[in-house]
């Protein structure tokens, strides 16, 4: 049993705060939302010079290979600061899958442009179950047919490359897909905490059978997905961290009846109930970043749907709080709290909701 | 005792049906359905003339004054009614809030003055009550306003005022004396919204919509026979006023309507497979919420029919407050959990009901924090209820 | 719409309020608790003389007949003094049976008895569910042969007459038996609120063909178990106001740090938050009182589910807020509130638990 | 950073456990199962000698003192197989309150004298802090210590005694001098409960147990040699005590144990009809309990981890506390809510598990009172940790 850090993972969290705390105000994020990309593709570009893009690449692949760990520390920083950028869909995520699944040419092709930030791509799935193919493939005259639709893909609709989980007749495959392919149809909308999310429709989309990354895909592809849930807990870690600071901030500053409200008891109470939801959380992030490449799969899943329910509860719980606790001004676009807010409840509604894994984690630990 | 309408009242809310049935048009229905509130202004404004040409203008106020002399109950079976039909709220600034404090305190002169526009659904008011650092402890505001001859000079800044970005008139509270302690300095005017030096800046709203403003005052000249009742008076006008806004505080229309909405929305996703409902877990958290709605609305008759008797609206409307909101939020929250990750979109266009689901859910954290925080009214519990 | 009481109605409350302050005191009952019988017959005796056990008794069979509204007010009396006499057990759910069920020859030798104090009748059967009969009776040999057993019977162990409910192979039937008859075995033992409760077994007990009391007697075996209900309910909305006005008063006389504890702002809101909770208890009991009576049945059944259920979460909250409002006193036996407490926790767990009640209510609302 | 336990760690575990299975005698295994208290002086002596003889009666004790040299890491995961095992908690007074601070200000003989009779499971401890009125504010405390001669004179009354009834030994705080601010004033004593003037009050609690009493000292004379360290530097000392009062604060082996027995109960209970965890209602409130119980368990590592490194339990152990008591407290719920009506039985004889579920669940109430309430935690929270 160990909590502390390897020098190299401290780096790595250190770099990455020392980025947001000089790069990512809370100025400068409004004004990135506030652009038709909704993103910095220069803020990007500096992510990739950090080689934070990379940390998911293994060292045989020209990556950093930082493991959930680093990864958690990441996510974590880009977190507090409410991050826009596709960090979690590419640079985690689609990453993995193509590490993980690719041929050594996919790789050779994709992972340095993918480190170098020079390719986005993102993997089009049903983020909350692995098992649910939205899309079917058929393979025909030397190529494949893809067809279906999926909704609020996250940062799909600024991806150089989809990847597409398919159901192909005898399991799971991966399909490299540019959007620029006839049959492709992906319409950007803003999603509740500020991100770009897009619709993705595959009308009779034909590629090349080279289009197909690796072979069988459900594990490759469950893996990625609970790379990337560990790190959204880790995101999700990070917005508390940033709104209960700003709440004792604004408790403390705030003066009603010729005192701080923060010397309310009853207030004082709740931010103590709040801290406890954090410190939960913040367990419930490790237990999923440790569990998260377990090789035991029932074991691995029952961890992540308790972390992320758990989690769940703890984001409403705070960001509810914390509005509250700032009274009017926590109603308003102009704090960080509202959109801190917003992002916790992205949090509970991405990647299973908390109900939804809560469900699971009583089937996996009561029932059985 | 007996927990059921009587037959007569029984016919009034028939008789209120059959009116809402007919004479709400289908486009502000739709709108208000939607959460679409492109129209406000003209929507509220038209159900207003409405309403006052059926002679229900102003439910509350005495038939002396053109209202319709129900009782607390009509009063409540009327709101709950409109609710249920998705009629727009009446604006409350005027016909519940400002038209008692005129019709109490104010002059015939400014009776017969603005009673009319209010009733007749010409005029839209607004508040001025908060100010930066003044919201819950109201008694310290700062905005000043001086006599100068025939006339007050204010100047100074208001927050969360509500709608004020429409508004015709704004009532305010104003400091006309800032030497005594601060409850006697405080005067209750009247602001036409038309004159020189007010600039009124909406506030976006963590659900991208504008509901509240800033409201500047530079320098703005205002008749002194806009003053309601007499200088340094105001307070005493204030907390009368707030007495009054409580009416309808629980919700209890908003809140069925809320949880039939969730049954239809339920029902409507379930063409993809099983009816949410049929999950007893989700299930349970709905009957939970019904259950104790139906509780509130018998405490909420309760206090009414307390008020009916001793006059006056006491410290049990914070109890309603209190549960009425907790239940409202509840339901927001139900209605984004049923929709779990379609809730995350948030600007696709207006008819869509996940959008007003997520909508709602944000916009719906201000009940238990403007008028009157969920915190105050616990404390107003504690003091005045339970003697701490 | 009308939340008044009649004067007689108001009268039977004074009446009953003023008796057990005078009567009924907090060390009054410790007493009569430390009894054997755990109950006492002199009081029981005065409540008789003041007309309190022939309230639910009709004019023409020589009662009051105060109906719902006059028993919950006077329920509601007796459940703030914790009062351990078989108020509801004999003078309203037996009572009821004996009048809706029996015989002219049987209600005219039972009901002035039980009106007088002089019998004492319980109903044998499962409170929580009428339709789960616990005994079996059939007929043979001009007589009645009955056989089953159940668990704790409120104060069966003192019934003179014990009114068994058994299937009957056509129906239900409710059975007149003497304690005293062979194969009747009553064992009497505590409850946690302080009242006695007992196992009921009867091992080929024979009864007489007129010990039958009416004939199909399901209906009226639920109307009384309904009325039972609502007293139950309006017993513990006045164990709830003892204890919130037991709390008040003793944080406002309980001084830590200088200060009454009650003058800490958490403490406040916690009790606001006990006396909403209460108020909402109180407007469910005036349901099931109202309700209680209901020919509808289904609109009935809905009614007294969410009444019971919601005031047993009341009951749940109010009462562990105020033992720990009154810190270490709250644990022992010498304070009113513990005893308050535990009476509270047998209104949860008696007449269908709150569990059992929000799962019907559930069924009926929301599934319907 | 690694959540699993090191190998070295797993193997301790097993050694505890083995020991555990062989050492624990069925018949005191089987009064904790029951929560028979009826032997409990001498079931947690008889354990705590067996310990001793097995070189494990103090494990948090430094090796000089004869403790194990354990890492914080062993202890806890000691303590959670004992909770486990159904073994009888060592009594803390001694081995976890007295014995530290002897460790650390009392004088050699003062250790020589008293640490082995707690270690050998010879001499029970408890604790004189809380007074009537000095409960939560505990330097309020008033009872006099006034020296005469060799000896200290002590007069007053200490209430919420935990198990004094069975003890040979009581620590006091005692204020010998009055005339400056409280907690300058007060010293720590140590008195034989066998001195002539001590009285002792079993208090009956709200589930019928003897587990706290009242004591009264009338001029009851003890020898200054059993003052600790300096006199009027008892509230230093007591502070540090309440310092290490909070290992195994979140008890999360006892929590575990209490699932371990909800689903024993439930399957038991199943043989009539269905099992209660097959509904998902019930079934999910477990879940969350399992999940929360999850989650602390890593929390209380971290917080071992921190502890270990830094030397100093801090505030964080109040979270752990509040956290820890709750989901007890919850368990207990859960049990009685599993038996339904069935756990309204208080009396009958002390072999059914319906009796044990409502006594726990009644008893487990003092967990978010003793020790420093929940609320008093919040506080600390609020101040220590939130700043605020």
């Amino acid at each position: 049993m160990d909590f502390s850090f390897t020098d190299e993972q401290q780096m790595l969290q250190d770099t990455t705060r020392r980025f947001v705390a000089s790069r990512y105000s809370f100025d400068v994020r409004h004004a990135i939302a506030a652009t038709a990309e909704g993103w910095s593709r220069d803020v990007w570009a500096q992510m990739a010079d950090l080689g934070l893009l990379a940390i998911n690449i293994r060292e045989e692949d020209g990556g950093l290979d930082a493991g959930p760990v680093g990864t958690m520390l990441v996510a974590g920083a880009l977190g507090e600061a409410l991050s826009l950028e596709p960090f979690l869909a590419s640079a985690v995520v689609a990453t993995h899958v193509i590490g993980n699944l690719g041929s050594a040419t996919q790789r050779a092709e994709w992972l340095p442009a993918l480190g170098s930030g020079d390719l986005l791509a993102v993997l089009v799935t049903d983020e909350g179950d692995a098992l649910h193919a939205a899309f079917e493939a058929r393979e025909e005259r030397g190529g494949w047919w893809l067809e279906g639709s999926l909704q609020g893909v996250y940062h799909a609709g600024v991806a150089g490359l989809l990847l597409v989980v398919a159901r192909t007749g005898d399991g799971t495959g991966v399909f490299a897909v540019t959007p620029e392919t006839p049959g492709v149809h992906v319409s950007s909308r803003g999603s509740v905490d500020g991100q770009r999310m897009a619709d993705v429709v595959l009308d009779g989309v034909h590629i090349d059978v080279s289009a197909r990354v690796g072979g069988e895909a459900l594990g490759p592809v469950r893996d990625a997905l609970d790379a990337g849930l560990a790190a959204l807990c880790s995101d999700a870690l990070g917005a508390m961290e940033r709104i209960l600071a700003a709440t004792i901030a604004y408790t403390r500053s705030r003066v009603q009846f010729g005192t701080p409200i923060g010397s309310f008891q009853a207030l004082q109470h709740r931010m103590a109930e709040m801290l406890i939801h954090m410190e939960q959380a913040r367990s419930m992030s490790y237990l999923a970043t440790a569990q998260c490449t377990n090789p035991d799969l029932p074991e691995r899943r029952e961890a992540l749907c308790a972390a992320k329910a758990l989690m769940g509860q703890a984001a409403r719980y705070i960001g509810q709080q914390a509005v509250q606790l700032h009274g009017g001004m926590g109603m308003t676009d102009e704090l960080d709290v509202s959109h801190a807010f917003k992002r916790l409840l992205a949090f509970e509604l991405r990647y299973g909701t908390t109900d939804e894994r809560l469900a699971s984690y009583r089937e996996h630990v009561v029932v059985a | 005792m007996d927990l059921d309408f009587s037959p007569d009242e029984l016919a009034f809310r028939d008789e209120v049906r059959q009116f809402l049935a007919t004479s709400l048009p289908a486009e502000i229905r739709d709108r208000m359905r939607r959460a679409d509130e492109s129209h406000v202004r003209e929507d509220i404004l038209a159900w207003q003339r409405l309403l006052h040409a059926r002679g229900w203008g102003a439910p509350a106020w005495p038939a002396d004054f053109g209202g319709t002399g129900w009782s607390k109950t009509q009063q409540y079976i009327f709101e709950n009614e409109c609710s249920l039909a998705d009629a727009p709220m009446q604006l409350a600034f005027g016909v519940k809030m400002v038209a008692p404090v005129l019709m109490r305190y104010g002059s015939a002169e400014q009776q017969a003055r603005f009673l009319p526009g209010i009733i007749e659904g010409k005029d839209w008011w607004c508040q001025g009550y908060s100010e930066p650092g003044s919201g819950s402890d109201l008694a310290s505001l700062k905005m000043k306003a001086e006599r100068d001859g025939d006339e007050y000079v204010l100047n100074g800044q208001k927050v969360w005022n509500t709608l004020g970005q429409f508004a015709d008139w704004i009532f305010c509270l104003v400091r006309t004396d800032p030497t005594v302690k601060p409850q006697k300095g405080i005067s209750f005017i009247l602001v036409d919204m038309k004159s020189p030096g007010i600039t009124v800046r909406p506030t976006r709203l963590l659900d991208g919509t504008f509901e509240v403003n800033e409201i500047w005052f530079d320098n703005v000249r205002v008749p002194a026979e806009n003053l309601i009742g007499e200088e340094n008076l105001g307070w005493t006008y204030a907390k009368f006023l707030l007495g009054h806004e409580r009416t309808n505080i629980a919700g209890i229309g908003a809140s069925k309507r809320g949880l039939q909405r969730l049954r239809e929305v339920a029902a409507r996703l379930a063409r993809n497979g099983r009816n949410r409902l049929h999950d007893p877990v989700f299930a349970t958290r709905v009957a939970q919420v019904e259950m104790e709605l139906r509780a509130l609305e018998i405490t909420n008759l309760r206090v009414i029919f307390a008020e009916a008797r001793n006059h006056a609206p006491g410290p049990e409307a914070s109890m309603l407050k209190i549960r009425g909101t907790e239940i409202l939020q509840r339901i927001s929250e139900l209605h984004v959990d049923l929709l779990g990750a379609s809730a995350l979109g948030l600007d696709a266009d207006g008819d869509d009901e996940a959008l007003q689901a997520t909508r709602a859910y944000l916009n719906l954290r201000k009940l238990s924090i403007f008028g009157g925080s969920n915190e105050i009214q616990r404390n107003i519990i504690a003091h005045m209820i339970l003697g701490l």
